[in-house]
């Protein structure tokens, strides 16, 4: 309905490939962007900022990267919480022990250090198929949730084992407000989940999506399954040891590793699957989703004014959250992302049905 | 069919979006809010339920009774962490700024949120009361400006039962060539006594170890056949939540005695104690205040509270070890209201006003009893530089039925943990690049 | 050596509790595909239900009640859960059980309450020493422990009558074989399905019991199903015996791993090292246990 | 307006345009393509869908295609006056080659790209066509079948050299080469390509273009440079065509309509033509590009409002409704907003809600949504589908062209655009209507004459340089000619009335009830008419109405139906009241025949076109009783079933009376 | 049409010598020796469960013979997978479709492409400069296959949605894509209507004509094997009975007996 498309054709295959073909999405971005860098800092509270912003920016950035490898690889991950502790112990780390270091070089290294712990635990990968695989990565989050509470080095001997971020600052620049730590992350994301958008629509993506729809017939075009496979788990702890970084330093500030534990893995699982699988935007709208549900359930009670003890809405809240599990997946197995574009779609052929 | 469906669900999600956006609600101006961190739900509500049940009986207990404190009435809401951290830190930012004069002082409950508070209180100028929980160091206020681990830190208990087992054995003397071992919860919580209890075997002797029991703890028969194998002399029991009941089934189940496991503040509670029935009998804990139901502030409560049915508890459960500690917690944060109304007026204070208050706390035995607190609490004073006001505790023991002090207030040594405290304190500060206030100069 | 048996044992017995888990999940595995994350929640649903129910009626009655309850769900789980979601991804079908294990969790709470219950059905406690002769000091286990140990003994053994000898118990079968020539045995697929569930129903009560009286019925049972996992991984997604042996496997390895190599590290290594212990045997066999062997056609 | 009949009209230039100014002295397309190169160098000039993207050359690279082509024509031996076929789909090349050919002289000749073999042989050897340039290897084919009866046929250029591998022939080259060869052609006469341009006049033969001709031979139209320039100039001026403009080049490139649209105007405009991935993707493509600038006949306009009406049959219930409203709201207001005129301020928002909902977004799915100008001629259209797409705030216009005029004779200018007319006459074009009522122009577009057909030539073009359409037509009094019928076709009343059988039959048809209709009254006192009933529509009206019936005879014989059928009939003749000229001809009895006028029968023509003389013979009773002032009518016939068996079908027939209006000219004027 | 339409068949491209084959007890080949000539069409026929798919997946490294070489473009070797297979010019089709089911046909064939692609990681993810020429590039050549497949208007539906006559073409351009040297077709045609069937069968001979490619085929419709194939290489149980011309192998004894089920 509101596209208007005729005459928007493509001369060259740079613009036929972009992101976003259709004017009406790239103004529809644009306007994104605006609220997000303009507006939200402008008019929203330190509490929208800080407590559905940060973490929504930085759950969708750990979605990206659990959605590269299981959404666009096909290897389902109940790791993500572990790497995401990865990245936040080794941006700790780094600035306990390099204080020099600029803090993008931080994030960067940590996400290194998170890549190669997940190549390491994504080796079985090659051996290991579908929920198997799913379990074992089990023992990645386990492990390494261990590792980081006993391994006492990680936490530079902290009696408590709980670990603070140092004051941050990047070129001089302090992050010590909720709205410059805002600014850092968004940043951040919106570089991070371009640069994803580009790996998937390149050649990357597509060897990943094709070991995801049949790794036999992709090795016979010529694409290596372990190479594949492997790439994605760096890409894919790379994002999650950035969002880690992130989670820690600027959303907590102080944290243990019960911070990164199975929870986090689920959650992140959760909103792939409901956002859905093999979309970006879909990391988006999971990590919205997921987030909003909860924070709804707990303040519509008391916005309308119906006293409910908080263990009662604590109940409910599990209960609707798992109801409305179930409810999406019926109605759209393959997430909002999907449902997003099936609407897209009617737009785009309105009033026509098909 | 599915379609409509689609259809029907976006439409309710924007709608969902909609009453969001339009949160918000007037307040009136002679209110003093609360915010509440609970947990009643998850592996830690038997614990959450009850000391959010006791202070929140104590603040209706103000309202009903005397219109809350000289006239400003407590509003609190409770915000159910699930003592998971990121949970209470939205919890402490969603409910910072309510009320009219914001969130005047927090109860994290919970060690991991303590730690994530202690970083952005100093920010939100809130001060964290962290009674008996919280970070060691933390007493040091000239570092930690916003934290008040109250009536004892996790080194104060420590210090508090080995002076106990000391005790027991004959003076810390005998304690040389004891195997003392430590079953902790394996977060921060946990982990906090440890070095005070290594500085301690170093001095007097024994032998110590630490074994921990991941989170929520009901894996611990590896553990217990560790503690069968070693025999160790006594057991520390540093747990939260179901672990705690756990440590006391698996130690009736290897045989250890009980009465030699002694149990730090937060495992010393009915539900620790239940659940193994007979498997408790003799086990000790140690606890910061008194148990049971017969003072007079339960009476009050009972009468203003329960009788109009008001009660957040079950009555029965009025009493209780952790309903205790939540009436003391509400206790201490609504006498420094007193004193900050009795220096900035009796109207709503602001985080400032709260921790110069607390700062200049001093809870008197006159004032115990006037509000029927004696025998429950010891009378405390706090200082700038001592945010923890007094370290005392007494240990109590399970008959099967109920708990019996098995010993005095015995009183944490302020000359091994003030340096410890300092220490660590100072290298915090580094760490963050704090510099200490002179707490000589404040006042 | 003693001790070594003792740790042994414990990890047996263990083990067994995890088997349990496992169990239920296996037959719903076997039977629909269905990855059943909510076997968890099942087990503490099922553990709440009879407690509290005992609060109420007397302990057969409860029993009884708390087996219909499971039915009820079962019937419930397939008509709004699995019907709508037939032929869907196995992804997508784990994704919803883990809903449902959610729905559970909250639900269980709501109706049953959030505290810690004492199941008691009078299941002896206490630890006892045996094999005095064999071993210096004896070995110490627990009476209840033992106890558990004969009910999931008798629970396999009737699961495995049920399977080989009823009518329904072959069709099971047959659908775990092939799903088509399963609409040929008579039995409809839907009708299956309520019967697995409420057949994995029945064992998470049963888990539920032996689990609750150990440690008190309350939330964190429902993070068993955790444990459970390695144990599928060992054992094969779809074999009964593979969960047993597997269970035995993971809790005897990761209490002999926490006991004996624990302390070099720290201690608390049991919590991976099972997973670990379950992907290393991955590496070698990647179908698990008993599994049956995969063989990639094009 | 004084009711008597205007017979002549002409229209001045306009003259003043920014074009023409551009072009002053440029009289060749050549010329004008160097022009274009310059002024227009970076804009683009063809586009052509293939390889899934829109493959863009702007004018100036254009102009070197076109050099090395011309060059390379010529260094394959074509002399001025040499004939070149161009045979294929819309392709850019085969644009090209036009231009490369007319840069030296040559004379490119389209011919019909689905032409069988036979058709082309005819054209090649009556062009005496030396060279031809061919889209791909199935117009290769067609060419190599005919390359032995025609010598004539030098050499064959094909375009596209799939399948092409392993025709070794040597005087096959593929476009590349010729490409080639015109380049290293150029290398050593890096100035022959202007100066071969500059050798050539406005009075050159621009193009040979073939009629397709409904009985006998096709005859070669011969246009000059200036027919087409001048033509194309005035007619870009009149609907203000610019660069910017954007359109899709579909239709036979041997036709003349494409050839002023997609050459011609694009030329003299400056504006890109787009070309279709394949005649499948038409639709697709359209919606891709979004031309400013569309023509279609009225058939494409016909088939495109039907597939939106089954398309939105499948819609909701809430967006049919939306439709319905919308529609019905447009059909009121939107001809008159694109026509300039005042509307209410509520009818106006509610048109704004109703571009939003539904307007835009239709035309948006049809690839309507830029669209400035739109052409509809060749034949007349229903003024349902007329005003469907007006009120959409599509600027459909009717014309009316020939080949020999070189396409415009009327254009219908902005504000004045009416279903039922073509238009006044364009610029500088002069019409008149002879006394039998056929049609005369006279224009700059007027051609020269029919390739080796003096006989023919002679025929249609007078002496004094009026050209004969064979169409029938008058002027209304708003001064917009309507073309009725064939010239040949029309006749008089016995009182001497202009009585043309297929305006009226159209007239009637128009209406959904109205399934064919076949008018009579040729000598006769009045006119009289069958109706054939549309099943669906009445059948649906019917039922609306509560009116049970048995089937068709039963339904068509209905006394309701037949007042249904007298009110549209009535409606034409209200129509009708309004024309001086057929005033007089109208409707006064007809009857609905009982059953389907059928091609089994032979009443129909295998395109559905009434065959009215084999009708009139075959239900003579029931012509006999129109006149005869009969109340009933039997008739009985012979059928054909849909299984072939004959059998005999009779039925008794009611006459129905329609009232006939006076004439009222001045309500047609306001 | 045969090899007179002006190709020049060549030299020896693959040749496999005595590859036996087994599964467990279960013999799929036995010493099945026959080579393939350069630009040819070559045809495996053979009953079914002969082991013509085994040839097939023997040649392109999917399974690896207990027995035997395989040398192709001069160079033996017996142990390599899938991937060196690809990486040295052997492509192919599946008998059942093994296209990416979640991908457009642009992006199925495009994976054709990986190999030819050497952009790394981060040039990617910026998708600038070299990244996206390459991208482009090889872009252009995709468009040329579906424009020779005649697959313009299915270029960003995704393959899941297509006719199987389609998605089979699909399959086809993606092995196109990578330019083989060597295209193994696992009965192409299978399941295909008539009208589809000449389609498959022009693309075939376009293929061989237009690129040169070699082909090997295994085709059940003896028609098309017969029209199509320079030479036919017949198994049956696995072993080799009959070699030539499509004439010669017609006219076989053995090859008769074969399909007409004589006993061994």
């Amino acid at each position: 309905m509101l596209y208007r498309e005729a005459g928007q054709f493509k001369t060259t295959y740079g613009d036929d490939q972009a992101i976003f073909p259709i004017r009406q999405d790239r103004l529809g971005m644009a306007l994104i962007l605006l609220i997000a860098y303009v507006a939200l800092p402008l008019f929203a509270t330190d509490y929208f900022i800080t407590s559905i912003m940060i973490p929504f920016l930085i759950y969708a950035l750990a979605a990206i990267g659990l959605n590269l490898l299981t959404g666009y690889c096909g290897q389902v991950s109940l790791g993500t919480g572990g790497f995401m502790a990865v990245g936040a112990y080794a941006a700790y780390n780094f600035t306990i022990r390099m204080p020099e270091l600029n803090l993008i070089v931080v994030f960067i290294l940590a996400g290194g250090c998170a890549a190669m712990v997940g190549v390491v635990f994504g080796i079985p990968s090659l051996r290991i198929k579908g929920f198997y695989l799913a379990v074992a990565t089990l023992a990645a989050q386990f492990f390494l949730d261990w590792a980081f509470a006993r391994i006492k080095w990680f936490t530079n001997y902290t009696p408590s084992g709980s670990v603070a971020a140092p004051p941050l600052d990047i070129f001089g620049f302090a992050i010590n407000t909720p709205d410059r730590r805002y600014f850092l992350i968004l940043a951040i994301v919106t570089v991070m989940a371009l640069a994803a958008k580009n790996l998937v629509r390149g050649r990357v993506g597509r060897s990943w999506m094709a070991i995801r729809d049949m790794d036999i017939a992709a090795e016979i075009i010529g694409i290596r399954p372990l190479r594949a496979k492997l790439s994605a788990f760096a890409v894919s702890s790379f994002y999650a040891g950035v969002a880690g970084a992130l989670w820690a330093f600027l959303h907590l500030g102080a944290w243990e590793p019960l911070a990164f534990d199975i929870n986090r893995s689920f959650i992140l699982l959760f909103m792939v699957i409901i956002g859905g699988l093999g979309s970006i935007l879909g990391c988006f709208l999971g990590a919205a989703f997921i987030l909003m549900v909860p924070l709804a359930l707990n303040q519509i009670p008391t916005a309308l004014g119906i006293p409910l003890s908080t263990a009662m809405i604590s109940h409910a809240e599990f209960m609707i959250f798992g109801a409305m599990i179930v409810f999406f997946l019926i109605v759209e197995p393959h997430g909002l992302a999907r449902l997003w574009a099936l609407g897209k779609e009617k737009l785009r052929l309105w009033p026509f049905p098909h | 069919m599915r379609k409509h469906w689609r259809i029907a669900t976006l439409g309710a999600l924007g709608a969902a979006a909609m009453m969001l956006a339009g949160l918000g609600e007037a307040m009136a101006q002679n209110e003093q809010f609360l915010p509440r961190l609970t947990y009643r739900t998850g592996p830690y509500a038997p614990n959450g339920v009850p000391f959010a049940n006791g202070y929140a009986d104590y603040l209706n207990l103000l309202n009903e009774r005397d219109g809350g404190v000289n006239g400003v009435r407590l509003t609190f809401e409770e915000c159910e962490t699930g003592y998971d951290t990121a949970r209470g830190v939205e919890c402490y930012d969603r409910l910072k700024g309510k009320g009219p004069t914001g969130a005047a002082v927090v109860d994290p409950l919970s060690t991991g949120i303590t730690f994530a508070l202690t970083e952005k209180a100093p920010g939100d100028k809130i001060p964290l009361i962290t009674m008996g929980y919280g970070r060691s160091e933390s007493q040091d206020g000239s570092v930690f400006g916003w934290n008040f681990p109250l009536l004892g830190t996790y080194w104060a208990a420590a210090d508090i039962i080995m002076n106990y087992v000391a005790q027991k054995e004959g003076g810390y003397a005998k304690l040389k060539g004891k195997k003392i071992s430590l079953v902790y919860h394996d977060s921060p919580y946990g982990k906090e006594p440890i070095p005070l209890l290594e500085e301690l075997a170093k001095r007097h002797g024994f032998t110590f170890a630490a074994l921990p029991v991941t989170h929520p703890g009901v894996e611990q028969k590896a553990t217990w056949l560790q503690i069968r194998q070693n025999r160790p002399d006594y057991v520390l029991l540093w747990g939260w939540g179901v672990m705690n009941s756990t440590s006391i089934k698996e130690a009736a189940a290897v045989n250890y005695p009980r009465n030699k496991m002694i149990g730090v503040w937060w495992s010393g509670a009915e539900p620790d104690v239940t659940p193994a029935g007979d498997g408790s009998k003799g086990y000790l804990a140690a606890n910061l205040h008194a148990v049971g139901d017969q003072f007079g502030v339960h009476r009050d409560i009972y009468k203003i509270v329960y009788d109009k049915g008001k009660g957040a508890a079950k009555k029965e459960e009025v009493g209780h070890v952790l309903y205790n500690r939540g009436l003391v917690n509400a206790f201490l944060a609504t006498e420094a209201m007193r004193k900050g109304q009795a220096r900035f007026g009796n109207k709503p204070l602001t985080g400032e006003q709260m921790r110069w208050s607390l700062e200049n706390l001093e809870v008197t035995a006159t004032r115990i009893k006037e509000a029927g607190f004696e025998g429950l609490v010891y009378p405390m004073k706090l200082s700038c530089q001592d945010h923890m006001g007094s370290a005392r505790a007494r240990i109590q023991q399970w008959d099967g039925s109920k708990w019996s002090f098995v010993s005095d207030w015995i009183e944490a040594d302020r000359k091994l943990l003030d340096p410890m405290v300092a220490a660590a304190a100072k290298k915090y500060a580094a760490e963050k690049k704090i510099t200490p206030r002179d707490c000589s100069k404040e006042m | 050596m003693g001790f070594f048996v003792e740790v042994l044992f414990g990890g047996f017995l263990a083990g067994v509790l995890y088997a349990l888990v496992a169990l239920g999940f296996v037959l719903i595995f076997k039977a629909s595909g269905v990855f059943n994350f909510a076997q968890g929640a099942m087990v503490l649903f099922a553990a709440l239900s009879l407690v509290r129910l005992m609060e109420w009626m007397p302990i057969p009655v409860a029993l009884l009640v708390s087996v219909a309850i499971m039915i009820v769900f079962a019937l419930v789980v397939e008509r709004l859960v699995l019907r709508p979601l037939v032929n869907q991804e196995g992804i997508i079908l784990f994704m919803a059980t883990i809903g449902v294990s959610y729905f559970l969790d909250g639900f269980g709470q709501t109706v049953w309450g959030s505290e810690v219950y004492t199941l008691d059905l009078g299941l002896p406690k206490e630890p006892v020493i045996i094999l005095e002769s064999l071993f210096e000091g004896g070995v110490l286990v627990n009476k209840f422990d033992l106890v558990a140990a004969v009910i999931a003994g008798v629970l396999v053994t009737v699961l495995a009558i049920f399977f080989q000898k009823t009518r329904i118990g072959r069709a099971l079968r047959a659908v775990a074989d092939d799903h088509q020539a399963a609409q040929s045995v008579g039995i409809p697929l839907r009708d299956i399905w309520v019967i697995v569930w409420s057949t994995s129903g029945i064992v998470a009560l049963v888990a539920g019991i032996v689990w609750g009286s150990a440690l008190g019925v309350q939330f964190s049972i429902s993070l068993v199903a955790l444990k459970a996992l390695p144990v599928l991984i060992l054992g094969g997604f779809t074999s009964v015996p593979g969960a047993i042996i597997g269970g035995l496997i993971i809790g005897a390895g990761e209490k002999l791993a926490e006991v004996y190599i624990g302390p070099t590290f720290g201690g608390g290594i049991e919590n991976w090292f099972a997973y670990m212990l379950a992907l290393l045997f991955l590496l070698v066999r990647p179908q698990g246990l008993f599994g049956e062997r995969i063989i990639e056609r094009v | 307006m004084d009711g008597s009949q205007q017979t002549t009209m002409r229209r001045p230039a306009i003259g003043g345009g920014r074009s023409r100014a551009r072009l002053a002295g440029c009289d060749t397309f050549p010329k004008v393509l160097i022009a274009n190169a310059k002024d227009f160098a970076d804009r683009a000039a063809s586009r052509e869908k293939d390889l899934g993207i829109w493959q863009t050359w702007t004018w100036s690279q254009v102009l070197e295609e076109t050099k090395k082509l011309a060059a390379g024509l010529s260094a394959l031996g074509a002399k001025r006056g040499d004939k070149i076929a161009i045979v294929g789909d819309n392709r850019p090349r085969l644009y090209w080659t036009m231009c490369a050919a007319q840069a030296i002289g040559c004379i490119p000749v389209p011919v019909y790209q689905d032409a069988i073999a036979a058709e082309m042989g005819f054209v090649i050897d009556n062009a005496a066509a030396r060279f031809a340039v061919a889209e791909d290897q199935e117009q290769v084919d067609k060419l190599l079948q005919i390359k032995d009866a025609h010598p004539n046929l030098e050499t064959i250029v094909f375009e596209d050299a799939r399948g092409m591998r392993h025709y070794t022939q040597p005087f096959l080259l593929s476009f590349d080469k010729v490409q080639e060869m015109g380049a290293a052609l150029l290398q050593r006469d890096s100035g022959f390509f202007e100066r071969e341009v500059s050798l050539g006049k406005g009075d050159d033969i621009a193009v040979m273009l073939y009629t397709s001709g409904t009985t006998g031979q096709p005859k070669g139209v011969v246009l000059t440079h200036t027919n087409v320039l001048i033509t194309s100039l005035n007619a870009a001026e009149l609907d203000n065509l610019t660069e910017n403009e954007e359109t899709l080049a579909y239709l036979p490139m041997a036709w003349v309509g494409d050839h002023v649209f997609s050459l011609g105007q694009s030329y003299v405009a400056g504006f890109a033509v787009g070309c279709p991935e394949s005649g499948a993707t038409v639709m697709t493509d359209l919606r891709e590009l979004g031309p400013t600038y569309f023509f279609a006949p009225p058939r494409i306009w016909e088939n495109i409002l039907t597939t939106v009406m089954i398309r939105m049959e499948d819609a909701g219930a809430i967006k049919r409704w939306l439709f319905k409203r919308f529609m019905d709201h447009a059909k009121r207001i939107g001809p008159a907003l694109l026509d300039k005129k005042p509307v209410g301020l509520v009818d106006r928002l509610l048109y704004r809600l109703g571009d939003l909902l539904v307007y835009a977004p239709l035309r948006n799915t049809l690839g309507f949504s830029r669209i400035r100008l739109a052409y509809t001629a060749g034949e007349a259209i229903g003024p349902d589908i007329f005003d469907f797409y007006r009120s959409l705030g599509i600027n459909v216009k009717q014309l009316y062209g020939m080949t020999e005029a070189s396409v415009f004779i009327c254009i219908q200018p902005d504000g004045e655009v009416k279903p039922d007319t073509v238009g006044p006459p364009g610029p500088e074009v002069e019409v008149r209507i002879e006394e039998s009522g056929e049609v005369l122009f006279k224009s700059p577009g007027v051609f020269l004459a029919y390739y080796k057909n003096d006989k023919a030539t002679a025929e249609t073009k007078t002496a004094d340089g009026w050209v004969r359409t064979g169409d029938a037509g008058f002027f209304g009094a708003d001064g917009h000619l309507r073309i009725v019928d064939r010239a040949k076709d029309v006749g008089k009343l016995a009182d001497g009335t202009l009585f043309a059988p297929k305006y009226l039959e159209n007239k009637l048809k128009f209406f959904p009830y109205i399934k064919e209709a076949v008018a009579f009254g040729a000598g006769k006192d009045f006119a009289a008419a069958f109706i054939n009933i549309d099943l669906a529509a009445v059948g649906n009206w019917a039922e609306r109405n509560g009116i049970v019936y048995g089937g068709y005879a039963e339904l068509a014989a209905h006394p309701e139906v037949y007042k249904l059928i007298k009110g549209c009939v009535e409606q034409v003749n209200r129509d009708l009241s309004h024309e001086t000229t057929l005033a007089g001809s109208q409707i006064k009895r007809f009857l609905v025949l009982h059953k389907e006028l059928d091609a089994d029968d032979g009443e129909l023509t295998r395109t559905r076109k009434v065959r009215r003389n084999f009708v009139q013979d075959r239900y003579l009773p029931l012509v006999d009783a129109l006149f005869s002032g009969a109340q009933r009518a039997h008739v009985e016939t012979e059928v054909t079933f849909e299984d072939g068996r004959k059998g005999r079908l009779q039925a008794d027939l009611a006459i129905g009376e329609a009232e006939r209006y006076p004439l009222d000219p001045l309500k047609k004027a306001s | 049409m045969t090899s007179a339409g002006g190709r020049r068949i060549g030299d020896v491209l693959l040749k496999v010598e005595d590859i036996s084959l087994s599964f467990g007890g279960v013999r799929a080949l036995t010493g099945v020796s026959f080579d393939i000539r350069a630009h040819e069409i070559r045809a495996i026929i053979g009953p079914n469960g002969a082991g013509k798919s085994s040839m097939l997946n023997v040649i392109n490294g999917f399974y690896h013979p207990q027995q035997g070489k395989i040398i192709f473009k001069d160079i033996a070797r017996t142990d390599i997978g899938p991937y060196d297979a690809a990486s040295r010019g052997i492509a192919r089709t599946f008998q059942n479709i093994a296209l990416f089911r979640g991908m457009s046909t642009l992006d199925n064939i495009m994976t054709g492409r990986l190999l030819k692609m050497k952009e790394n990681l981060f040039w990617q993810a910026l998708y600038w400069g070299r990244a996206k020429k390459e991208e482009m590039e090889h872009r252009a050549v995709v468009e040329r296959i579906i424009d020779f497949l005649e697959i313009q208007s299915i270029r960003k539906v995704p393959v899941g949605r297509l006719p199987y006559g389609l998605q089979k073409r699909v399959e086809l351009g993606r092995a196109l894509a990578m330019e083989p040297e060597l295209l193994l077709l696992d009965e192409p045609m299978a399941g295909m209507n008539v009208e589809e069937k000449e389609d498959m069968c022009r693309f075939i001979l376009d293929v061989n004509d237009e690129f040169g490619t070699t082909i090997a085929l295994i085709e059940h419709d003896m028609g098309v094997v017969m029209d199509i194939s320079d030479r036919v290489v017949v198994l049956d149980y696995g072993k080799k009975i009959a070699d030539g011309t499509p004439d010669e192998v017609r006219g076989n004894q053995a090859v008769i007996d074969a399909y007409l089920g004589v006993k061994h």
